[in-house]
């Protein structure tokens, strides 16, 4: 295993000071691995906290700011933070509007998250919680733990930071939120695995030569394995098993191509002109878009694309000003 | 009363798991690489250093506080699937446990009825999910009919960490419904559950302690 | 060789589509390889025209928009465009106040570059042009052909963008990015080669325990080859070397960690904490961070550390407005 | 007479080394990968493509015209270093050749002087640096001394090719100065010049039309 850390057990502790060394506009609370915003200037508004295992930056830390999230709470790699870590952050943002948890559908994450609202709830704190889980290569199914959330998180909590940005209340935010969550789905693709640092090798083996099609941001497998194919080929099966899922052709559509943090920007690019040619052809018009590293899976070679079906409030709420490390415009 | 269940016995236990889950911790892993994220061993061992910790930091009063101490550490420093579903099964153990200082082989299976019932009413699997669960439940029956059969409690609860094993291992051709292995669909089968060998690493380790302390 | 392309000879034309698709407020121009902003409202600034091979991306077409460049000219991938492609970026940026070339400091950059400059001037275009030579791995030589241009161009071209934007006349904005690229010193380290697609395998083999220091953003063999080593022991000597170039403590400094393309944003935070650590310590004061994918080197694992010694004025041109897909700020 | 050299043999040695260039394209990749960012052979291949396609679109009408025209080709689709200095290298030719259709071998002489003056200028590098010119330099000091000796064209030029692979041969133990190589210092020493290597094919395919239009 070859990374730039100093030990895998600080992998987290010494990635959060280098945020604190890099963002001196954001707060972080080292012993309950939180990245905050200042609440001042943000009285009166809901706070958005999220959070889940490290590994996927920028998500969640890059997000948070004005605009977006409140709090982020960091987890060990690939492992939900705790609920006394939410509490905090719920405790440290909360200017009395509430506080809205952004949840991705892990056991872990929902179970975590629950603890924490009850917690919070002790507290007084009012809360609300909304669950992304658009990965479409997981079958969805009332049997079982459900879809994977994947990168209709990004768009969620943008979304949603606009939304409590502009005053409303926690029900509406909250609303807001779950309309975006439902609208989106999402699916990836990676060309090699990652290495967790603890675990010191790759999570699967794949040969030269073949592909995993319906991969997480976790290092699990996905659900099929393939010969490796052109981008032509991989954003074609993208796109069709995401609108063979949801149908997009009704309305604008908010697309997010992401690598998954060991692939470079140019090969995004070329997806992505394949992934606009795929869309363009199927009658979807996409009316925003975003390529880059947003939702990584450590190292790993690929990529995810993300489709929102958006609506006037949506994109309004999309273009609406961001200021945050991973996204930023308007501001 | 040999049969005694203190918290000495409980102490060892919780150390002995320690010290395997340590052990197995890259074993734990590399299961959870097959079909989850490749953290359950990091994610076990993290918790039950915590726990060593907090035992060296000094003794809870009784068993429902030290249930508690170790449900509370576990929620606290473990996260993912296994913290809050380990933590609860701690923390449902101390709310059902004596709290005069020692269980008997009765007191034991209520406990960790209590705990496993907690286990499902958080996570909602059910035996044949491939989780922990397939592990738990039939060692909590296992452990049961023992009892019910005069066995004591050590007896009892080797009885349960062989269920216990007998239900890990059976995990291996199941199709996951719960938890990050049914993301897999039926690529999950083939694989045995990690959950369910750390449950059945700590029935084991309490089955060492107890039968140390009653021999 | 494992990549999100459909063939090698296709990668850039793939990508300038992409970019195309993902950027509708930009114009390429996909006969002469371009990645244009619209001249509209820039009239009587001097534009700034940047290029280079490809393979770096976001460098040079995300950095193209208000307040940074006018026009990016892509060559085939680390292979420096031509003339006739520059020379066409010139006629369509252009207002009437000149252009600015900004030039990484290789001989097949600084030769095309001539040419162009020789070609514009024909057409009655007047230029200027900046090196930009700030690698301390390389050594100084009259004899050589020089230092070789890394991070520091993404300095450069912010900041010159900026005194463009404000209208300044071109001898003033060549100035200005003159005293930044002379300013600004660069040193990286990379954990594995990268593969150029039309080449099919690693440019170097690194066995899993060796890194390469002093690497540039093409795949060649750094200066030496180490055993791996910690975040904060290749932190000290990335600043070490850079320092030890160019003293510091003078003034406040832009720091500016890029990632090399393979590397994840949370190994970039790991070595960030070091690095600021270690400048730190040497009583350097770090006005300004980055930390990100910004000059890269196709899918390296590595990371590359560029400091610019700063005044006011860079500040002051760094802080203004910028809206670009690769840096944006207050806009 | 048959020491002439038309355009017709020009047009085959530009066809012979495109052909050429093009079979050695992973060989000159691999060079350019040990100390540079191989690409050589990719950038080779791609400009004489360019020429093969603007030959067989139609003839230029004499030999300043052909230069001119590879001149610029090269130029416009190379890129990088090897692009301009090329370049410049048929440009200072066309600029230096009889317009009447026909070059003796002192015409020649004369030309790949001019040429390789042409790189020089543009490049800085001299003889030692590393770089195509080390076997561009003798191969026209050897092309002098054999039209001085009143060899023909074809001998000439093969006398050139021999000692341009003389002088390429003879960059590996050096440590380069100009061009991407210079970067590596000490490292650069032990491996083959890419570009004196194409220079070298260039030089053997015109060794090989003039040969095969002589005989
Ligand atoms: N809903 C559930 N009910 C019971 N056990 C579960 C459930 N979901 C997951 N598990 C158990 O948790 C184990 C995984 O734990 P761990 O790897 O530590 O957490 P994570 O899945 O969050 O990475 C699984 O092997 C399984 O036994
Ligand atoms: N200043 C120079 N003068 C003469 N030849 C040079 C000079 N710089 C580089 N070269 C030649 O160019 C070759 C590299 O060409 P190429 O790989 O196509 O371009 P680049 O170095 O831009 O990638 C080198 O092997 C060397 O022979
Ligand atoms: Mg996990
Ligand atoms: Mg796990
Ligand atoms: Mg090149
Ligand atoms: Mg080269």
């Amino acid at each position: 295993m070859k990374k730039l850390i100093n030990a895998p057990a600080t992998v987290l502790a010494d990635a959060l000071r280098g945020v604190e060394a890099a963002h001196p506009e954001l707060e972080v609370d080292h012993e309950n691995r939180l990245v905050l915003r200042p609440t001042a200037g943000t009285e009166g508004q809901v706070a958005l906290v999220s959070g889940g295992g490290s590994g996927h930056e920028p998500l969640h830390s890059g997000f948070v700011g004005p605009g977006m999230l409140a709090a982020a709470c960091a987890g060990e790699i690939f492992t939900s933070p705790t609920p006394d870590q939410m509490l905090a952050a719920a405790q440290k943002v909360n200017t009395g509007a509430g506080v809205l948890f952004i949840v991705k559908n892990y056991t872990g994450d929902v179970l975590n998250f629950e603890m924490a609202a009850d917690l919070a709830g002790d507290e007084g704190i009012e809360t609300a919680s909304v669950l992304v889980a658009d990965d479409v290569a997981v079958e969805d199914s009332t049997w079982t733990a459900g879809r994977r959330g994947i990168g209709g998180t990004v768009i969620v909590e943008k979304v949603a930071g606009a939304a409590a940005a502009e005053g409303r209340p926690l029900a509406e935010v909250a609303a807001v939120a779950e309309k975006v969550s439902k609208a989106s789905r999402s699916m990836g693709v990676a060309l090699t695995s990652c290495t967790v640092p603890s675990a010191g090798k790759p999570s699967f083996d794949l040969p030269e030569d073949q592909i995993e099609m319906g991969v997480g941001i976790h290092g699990e497998p996905g659900r099929t394995r393939k010969p490796l194919a052109s981008a032509h080929d991989i954003a074609e099966e993208l796109v069709s098993s995401i609108t063979a899922d949801l149908d997009f052709t009704g309305g604008p559509v908010i697309a997010l191509l992401t690598g998954l943090g060991g692939t470079p920007l140019i090969e995004l690019y070329v997806v992505y002109a394949e992934v606009a040619a795929a869309l363009e052809q199927r009658g979807i018009e996409v009316a925003r878009s975003l390529v880059g590293d947003y939702i990584t899976s450590l190292d790993m070679a690929g990529c995810s694309l993300t489709l929102t079906l958006a609506d006037d409030e949506v994109l309004r709420l999309w273009d609406a000003p961001v200021n945050t490390s991973g996204l930023r415009w308007g501001a | 009363m040999a049969d005694a269940v203190t918290t000495a016995t409980l102490q060892n236990w919780l150390r002995r798991a320690a010290q395997a889950l340590s052990e197995n911790a890259d074993y734990l892993t590399q299961l959870d690489s097959a079909i989850g994220d490749a953290d359950h061993g990091t994610n076990m061992n993290r918790g039950f250093t915590a726990i060593t910790a907090k035992l060296d930091a000094g003794s809870p009063a009784d068993i429902p506080a030290l249930f508690k101490t170790v449900g509370m550490t576990l929620i606290s420093s473990v996260g993912g699937a296994s913290g809050p579903l380990y933590g609860t099964l701690f923390l449902e153990m101390g709310k059902n446990s004596p709290a005069d200082g020692e269980m008997n082989a009765a007191d034991l299976e209520k406990a960790l009825r209590a705990g496993v019932a907690g286990i499902v009413a958080r996570g909602h699997a059910e035996v044949g999910d491939k989780t922990m669960v397939d592990a738990l439940d039939p060692a909590v029956e296992a452990l049961s009919a023992s009892v019910a059969s005069g066995a004591t409690a050590a007896e009892a609860v080797t009885a349960a960490a062989e269920a216990a094993q007998k239900g890990s291992d059976a995990t291996e051709p199941l199709v996951a419904r719960k938890g990050r292995a049914s993301y897999l669909g039926e690529r999950s089968a083939g694989h045995i559950d990690p959950g369910s060998v750390s449950a059945t690493i700590l029935l084991r380790t309490m089955s060492e302690a107890l039968t140390e302390s009653a021999g």
